[in-house]
């Protein structure tokens, strides 16, 4: 049953953090990936990590740690990363001409 | 599943990665893409290091309430060594982008031809 | 252990501790700073030096541990006597280095901890046992060279800094690569574990990394083609970093490649070669290098390209017990030289090799280059010297000529373009008085050099006492010339008797010869002291003087007695580097010294390896049990004739001669062609000797005379060219010992017995001439030719005195050189040698008209528009009358010299001529005199009849003189400069390959890298390919 | 440019050969199933002499104590040197990017707050229980060099007291000197960590002076570290 | 298991290696380096060497990446690429 509910944890965090890499690689400019980047991977870890905690309960506090620990860095870190990006400029996407989803809508 | 052993693979990447290293360095003409080059050496040469460690089916060389006598450790020397060479690799790296950033100031390029002023 | 018990764990307490330390000091403050460096540097010396001594003396090696376990587990360094001895050197030579680097690191904290700790990294680099150990060391001595680096701001400077990074990445990645690569395949860390595991090359794990960490360690030291990062640095660096680089640090990388040797035991041939090459190469590239520290870094390279050769050679062939001499020989001497050099030319500011500095003006600071240019030359009395004698010996004994020629040629390259730069140093520098102000060398400029130059001395006399060469005669020449040199602010004349005392005192305490050896020795003393007191004749100062003379007249004592080929040799440098600084005392001779020096070098070294190969071959090194052995190798003595002829001045190797022997002071020239053109002869007849008792007697006495009749021809003929008097007698020397070299050549009794006599006659003549011909220039202030004429009146002493000279020389009876003439050709016709006879009587011809026209032009005919102020001064005269005594003796009673000449001879021929038992008279009776006799009396008749008419004829004089002084013998397009022609092609010729050479160092950070990673392949296809031996 | 075509050709040949090289090495490479003699030593003595279980840590800071002191110089050597080295020179061409001197916001700012501590923390976990599992002086030093870089971009503004960083680091560095005479004196050779009691494996105060080592060496590395990066920003 | 991670591992270490020589972004090349080391300290994770796995994650690529981007920002970046 534990293992279970663990697996369960984890997939749905693969998912996430599955999803989020797709994002980095499909999103047409830096705030729009940053954006992906950051929500999806910080439920993912968490996800996954909730699982490793499930699974192994004696060490939970450490994946408690871990997962604050996660919360903290990651949107602190993009935070960081989306203001460097504003100040020298590099906001404007890199996605070639037909690439881009708005495109492919059409 | 695969025929490599886990080692062999590591070694090839390693080795891999020295190589383009020294492809970096010496086909790139800016000195700050040379460094990256030697950067990568560096780490090529850890992942050897490590590679040549492995002990099939090893495991961490700490010993804990689950080591029997029957548990296989991966060679601790080989750690030991690849943690002394990161540090140096490091701190080369470190000096070398500052003499990087010396030239730069001194010329205002980071051009490898520029800076050929004694020879032969 | 106690705290007062010195510990060569020390060094890294010292060096460690001493480094982390400096920082606070400094924020205590700057005096603290620089007493904790000082402590630290300190006691790091003492804790390599103290135990080191002890360790020498008790040959007990000093095991250190570390973390309380033995060595497979832990890293153990040794303190052997051979890390002793090179650790404490090492330390020594970087505490001193940094005296002179005071001013530069005083005030910041940094350079002077990587200093520190850089020289621990040496010390650790020397001492490990432990394999990655040793790559922690290098990436320490690497990394304080970097950070030491930000010193030299220019663009260059920096430029180089990262060259020499990007170089050193390389290398110190494939030694760490290497290093992890043999653990794999040995399960060792442990250098001696590894040795006794001998991975073998061939495997592709073990051989590979064998290959990675050699070519690392290899790399290191700036091979050839992957070295030019080096060069850079040594160009740009400050110049104590710089010799702390050439020095201390490469002492460190090549002793680690020496403690990993045995694990190359079949590739010592392979490095052989690598480090051939790089002593090759880059004493050629030295010879186009205008930039002086480039120039030291190029010869920095040399030498430890040198000490690997001999490494690798006498592991090869296992010379253990030699080993040491020579290895630690060669190394001090680099390590002291070039330190001193570095640092000399660092205070000195040299910057181009052709800037002049005013050397000649500071003699102490001259004396002090010169010791290092010397020493690194490896002449003597320097450890060099003793050491790559030795190591020539070796190779001759190890069959290696290849070797031979390799290391002596790279020699001579460095020697030329280290002379070349010593000599344009002494001239005067353009500068004004402000800025020589400001040149104003302070003690912490001066210290270093002069306790690398003590150091050199006494490293000098430990290698002489170890060959066993410290004997009186080596030690009386340097001893006297040193004497006088303390004695150097007294006046010149003072000085000049100083000199002749000291001379004749020394030559009473030099052991006495025997044998025609024996006949030299009083000859030649009883000259030289006589020519060299025309010295008193310039009562100036003449700083430099006196005491070269010295060692010159004493050495060629020595030189007679020598016993050995050690000693011979010693004394023959000594007369050479005597010769060549004589010469050079005058500004504008020293180009033509610096010829002088090359082209006797060239011949010390074709003596050095002909009697190393003579040596071998007859097992033996004393000379005398060598001529009675009588070696059968060709080559061997060929390179002795090869060698005595070159400072013979036989033809084609004669250029070196008439230009300095016309440029150098008037007494010196008169020394140089009376009395030390005879050593050349000397040693020809010893050779002579040799061949006698071997088997090649017939044709190497065709071919000797011969050479000699060319030379006295051709030396006639460019004397009849000359509007020069000293020139015109430099050509009339090389004719005449060219006669002396055709009597050696007869290879009989008689032939020597000539050779002897003039010999003698030489001396006497030309001591005559040259004294003569300098009183005329004295007092006419000119010696053209052109300039001179009708002295008789105003010179009439010196008039009689040339005229005895010139009667004597030409082979007119009744003096002395119409016996010798006489003989000569008693002697060719004797062997049957009716062309060589021919030859030898038109040659007669023209030594008679040469002296003819000397005569006339300075004697007769109206006096020159200068005109002359009165005879030559009394100095000038008394040793040419003594002179014009000792030919007149001769001539009279020639049984005086015949005599003792013919009995030092005769032994030697009685196993193998058909001389034996006859005696000199019964020689003249056997052949018939009297038509030479009677052609030479109406020659002679019909000369003065020509001579009295055209006096008598008051309108023909003018026009008679005028023809004979500027008549030419041949028309020129008969007499091309061959010798000139050739040997300037040969100086283009290699600059053209130096050029070369050097255009493979482009200065581009990329082609290094690539020359470096190209040349790790290069040694990784080579190392299993080499065949075991 | 026929020479950057020879450096290229040649440059093409160099790499082949090194790739050959390197292909007969991982060619002949054979994965051991047990290890050596040397490293079962270590294995066996780490525990049993020093009390040690991370057999790395024993060898670092135990064993093979010489090299890192070395590497420990070497680290400290280029922290020195990067100072003269990066200090603005007397003869630019190339002007400077001046430093930024606003704050980096307000998230960024309140987020060190949290995270400083975290990372502190776990540095000093790193750092003192590097004997018992994995880390050591060298990966917390580094980790807690990580977070002051974090602080370092947290207050753009402000400066990092290089000068107490850098005596920091040479009186730790004399201390671990002095820790090696120790061990000289007090025990078996230069270095040797067993001047302390071993202690129990496996508890926290045991492997003799091997944590005091470890915690010396984190002090040390993390202040090196620092003063690096320090010194690149300035 | 073990292999495909290793492969997989392998494969993004090479993948970061090839970028860094290829990008022509001196930034794009050194966090591509970076990533490289990232991952070579996983695989020395999976490998049994955390200790090296923490050095390399920390001091080779955490602290590497900080002071190539201090120089790029001292040697003038964005500036002018090689090409």
């Amino acid at each position: 049953m534990i293992e279970l509910v663990a697996s369960f944890l984890m997939f749905i965090g693969s998912v996430f953090v599955f999803s989020a890499a797709l994002g980095l690689l499909r999103m047409p400019d830096p705030i729009s990936r940053l954006q992906t980047g950051t929500k999806a991977t910080t439920l993912g870890a968490g996800l996954i990590l909730s699982g490793l905690a499930v699974l192994h309960p004696e060490r939970a506090v450490q994946y408690v740690l871990i997962i604050a620990f996660v919360f903290i860095s990651n949107p602190i870190s993009s935070h960081a990363l989306a203001r460097a990006g504003l100040k020298t400029g590099r906001t404007e996407g890199d996605v070639p001409e037909g690439e881009r989803p708005e495109e492919r809508a059409q | 599943m695969t025929a490599l052993p886990v080692s062999t693979v590591l070694m090839v990447t390693g080795f891999g990665l020295v190589l383009l290293g020294y492809s970096a360095i010496l086909i790139h003409r800016n000195i700050l893409k040379m460094v990256i080059g030697f950067s990568l050496v560096d780490s090529g040469i850890a992942i050897i290091v490590v590679a040549l460690g492995y002990v099939q089916g090893g495991t961490a060389p700490i010993l804990d309430a689950d080591t029997t006598a029957a548990t296989v450790f991966v060679d601790p020397i080989n750690a030991a060594l690849a943690v002394t060479a990161i540090v140096i690799g490091f701190a080369v790296t470190a000096i070398t982008l500052a003499y990087a950033i010396r030239l730069y100031r001194l010329h205002g390029t980071l051009n490898v031809d520029a800076f050929t002023e004694s020879r032969e | 252990m106690s705290a007062l018990h010195l510990h060569p764990l020390g060094i890294y307490l010292f060096g460690l501790g001493g480094g982390f330390l400096l920082p606070i000091l400094y924020q205590v403050g700057k005096r603290w700073l620089h007493a904790g460096f000082v402590v630290a540097m300190l006691g790091m010396t003492l804790c390599a030096v103290v135990p080191a001594l002890s360790v020498l003396q008790s040959g007990e090696t000093i095991e250190i541990t570390t973390a309380g376990a033995l060595p497979p587990v832990s890293i153990n360094l040794r303190f052997g006597p051979w890390e002793a001895a090179v650790s404490a050197s090492a330390t020594l030579a970087a505490a001193m280095l940094a005296i002179s680097f005071w001013q530069t690191i005083r005030t910041k904290y940094v350079p002077l901890l990587l200093f520190l700790i850089a020289t621990m990294g040496v010390n650790g680099l020397i001492q490990t046992r432990d394999l990655f150990n040793l790559f922690v060391f290098l990436e320490i001595l690497s990394v304080g060279t970097y950070g030491l680096l930000a010193l030299s701001t220019s663009r260059a400077g920096v430029q180089a800094a990262f060259k020499y990074i990007t170089a050193t990445m390389v290398a110190s990645a494939l030694v760490l690569l290497g290093a992890v690569l043999l653990y794999k395949a040995t399960g060792h860390l442990n250098i001696d574990l590894l040795i006794e595991a001998a991975p073998p090359l061939a495997a592709p794990i073990a051989g590979t990394a064998l290959a990675m960490v050699l070519a690392g360690f290899l790399i290191e030291m700036k091979p050839y083609p992957a070295g030019g990062w080096g060069l850079d640095v040594y160009e740009t660096a400050p110049p104590p970093l710089a010799a702390f680089l050439s020095v201390v640090g490469s002492a460190g990388l090549i002793f680690a490649l020496g403690k990993l040797l045995p694990l190359y035991d079949q590739a010592l041939g392979l490095l052989t070669v690598g480090a051939a090459l790089t002593f090759l190469a880059s004493n050629l590239a030295g010879l186009r290098q205008q930039n002086v520290f480039r120039l030291l870094g190029y010869s920095s390279i040399g030498q430890m390209a040198l000490l690997l050769i001999a490494l690798a050679v006498l592991t090869d062939i296992g010379a253990n017990e030699v080993a040491p001499y020579v290895l630690f020989g060669l190394f001090v001497n680099h390590l002291l030289a070039k330190a001193g050099l570095f640092c000399l030319a660092g205070a000195l500011r040299a910057r181009r090799v052709d800037q002049p500095l005013s050397l000649a003006a500071k003699p102490a600071l001259a004396l002090l280059l010169g010791v290092f240019v010397v020493a690194i030359a490896g002449l003597p009395p320097f450890p060099g010297f003793w050491a790559k004698w030795e190591l020539i010996l070796q190779l001759a004994e190890a069959q290696r000529p290849v070797l031979i020629g390799v290391i002596l040629i790279g020699s001579l390259f460095e020697a030329a373009y280290l002379f070349r730069w010593f000599f344009r140093a002494l001239g005067p520098a353009e500068k004004s008085e402000s800025e020589e102000a400001d040149d104003a060398l302070t003690l912490q400029d001066v210290l270093p050099p002069v306790g690398f130059a003590i150091f050199l001395a006494i490293g000098g006399a430990a290698g002489a006492m170890a060959s066993g060469a410290l004997t009186i005669s080596t030690v009386l020449p340097l001893l006297a010339g040193a004497a006088l040199l303390l004695a150097e602010p007294l006046p010149g004349r003072i000085k000049a008797v100083a000199m002749l005392a000291i001379v004749a005192a020394g030559s009473l305490l030099l052991p006495r010869p025997e044998g025609i050896a024996g006949l030299f020795g009083p000859v030649l003393l009883a000259g030289g002291l006589v020519i060299a007191f025309a010295g008193m004749a310039w009562p100036g100062p003449r700083r430099g003087h006196y005491p070269w003379v010295a060692v010159l007249l004493l050495s060629i004592q020595s030189l007679l007695a020598a016993p050995t080929g050690l000693a011979f040799y010693t004394a023959w440098e000594f007369v050479t580097l005597a010769s060549a600084f004589l010469i050079a005392r005058r500004e504008a001779a020293r180009g033509e010294a610096l010829r002088f020096l090359i082209f006797s070098l060239a011949a010390a070294f074709c003596l050095m390896a002909g009697f190393a190969m003579i040596a071998a071959d007859a097992g033996t090194r004393s000379i005398y049990a060598i001529i009675a052995l009588g070696s059968g190798d060709g080559l061997g003595v060929a390179l002795l004739v090869t060698g005595f002829l070159i400072k013979a001045a036989a033809i084609g190797v004669h250029v070196w001669q008439p230009g300095a022997y016309a440029e150098a002071t008037d007494d010196v020239t008169a020394l140089l062609s009376a009395v030390v053109s005879k050593a050349a002869i000397f040693g020809l007849l010893l050779t002579g000797y040799l061949v006698l008792r071997s088997q090649m007697e017939v044709e190497f006495g065709r071919t000797l005379a011969w050479i000699g009749m060319a030379t006295t021809i051709a030396g006639a003929l460019l004397a009849l060219r000359q509007a020069e008097t000293k020139r015109l007698l430099a050509y009339s020397s090389m004719s005449q010992l060219g006669y002396i070299v055709t009597a050696i050549g007869l290879m009989g009794h008689l032939g020597w017995v000539t050779a002897l006599y003039l010999v003698a006659s030489h001396m006497l003549v030309k001591g005559i001439l040259f004294l003569a011909v300098a009183g005329v220039a004295h007092r006419t202030g000119s010696s053209l030719l052109a300039d001179a004429g009708g002295l008789l009146r105003a010179m009439p002493v010196t008039a009689a005195m040339v005229a005895v000279a010139l009667l004597s020389m030409s082979g007119l009876p009744p003096l002395m050189g119409f016996g010798s003439k006489w003989l000569l050709l008693a002697a060719m016709m004797e062997k049957g040698w009716a062309e060589l006879a021919i030859a030898g009587a038109i040659a007669t011809f023209l030594g008679l008209w040469y002296m003819v026209r000397l005569f006339t032009a300075l004697f007769l005919g109206p006096p020159a528009a200068g005109g002359a102020r009165g005879e030559a001064s009394p100095a000038l005269l008394l040793p040419q009358v003594l002179l014009v005594g000792g030919i007149l003796v001769l001539s009279f009673f020639p049984k005086l010299l015949m005599e003792p000449v013919s009995a030092a001879i005769d032994p030697e021929f009685a196993a193998t001529l058909v001389w034996q038992g006859q005696s000199l008279e019964t020689i003249y009776g056997l052949w018939d005199p009297t038509p030479m006799m009677l052609s030479a009396l109406v020659a002679v008749a019909v000369l003065t009849l020509l001579w009295w008419t055209a006096v008598r004829d008051r309108r023909v004089v003018p026009t008679a003189r005028a023809a004979l002084v500027s008549a030419s013998p041949l028309p020129p397009a008969l007499m091309p400069p061959l010798a000139i022609t050739f040997w300037r092609g040969v100086t283009a010729g290699t600059n053209r390959v130096a050029d070369t050479v050097r255009r493979i160092y482009t200065g581009n950070a990329q082609t290094y890298v690539l020359l470096t990673l190209l040349y790790f392949l290069a040694v990784a296809v080579a190392l299993p390919l080499i065949p075991a031996r | 440019m026929t020479g950057r075509t020879v450096h290229l050709g040649l440059s093409a040949l160099a790499l082949a050969g090194l790739a050959f090289a390197f292909s007969r090495l991982v060619g002949a490479h054979v994965e051991p199933t047990a290890l050596g003699q040397l490293a079962a030593g270590y294995i066996r003595l780490s525990p049993e002499e020093l009390s040690v279980p991370n057999v790395v840590t024993g060898i670092l800071l135990a064993y093979r104590s010489f090299d890192t002191l070395g590497e420990v110089a070497v680290l400290y050597m280029v922290a020195a040197s990067l100072g003269p080295l990066l200090q603005p020179m007397d003869n630019p061409v190339a002007s400077e990017t001046p430093r930024l001197s606003e704050n980096a916001g307000e998230i960024i700012h309140s987020g060190h707050f949290a995270l400083l501590p975290l990372i502190g923390v776990f540095g000093a976990y790193v750092i003192l229980f590097g004997h018992l599992s994995a880390g050591g002086g060298f990966q917390g030093g580094a980790i807690i060099a990580t977070g002051i870089e974090f602080y370092m971009i947290a207050r753009v503004a402000s400066a990092i007291n290089v000068k107490a960083f850098s005596a920091l680091e040479s009186g730790v560095g004399v201390l671990f000197v002095a820790v090696g005479v120790f061990g000289l004196v007090f025990a078996g050779g230069f270095l040797d960590p067993r001047f302390l009691p071993a202690g129990e494996l496996g508890h926290f105060v045991s492997g003799g002076a091997i944590p005091l080592v470890s915690l010396l060496l984190g002090i040390k590395v993390a202040a090196e570290l620092s003063v690096v990066l320090e010194r690149f920003r300035g | 298991m073990l292999d495909i991670f290793i492969i997989v591992i392998c494969a993004a270490i090479l993948l970061g290696g090839v970028l860094a020589v290829v990008l022509s972004d001196v930034l794009m090349a050194s966090v591509s380096a970076g990533a490289a080391g990232l991952f070579a300290s996983l695989a020395f994770l999976l490998l049994g060497a955390p200790d090296v796995a923490m050095a390399e994650a920390a001091i080779g690529s955490g602290l590497g990446i900080f002071i190539f981007l201090y120089a790029l920002k001292k040697a003038g970046y964005p500036g002018k690429s090689d090409r």
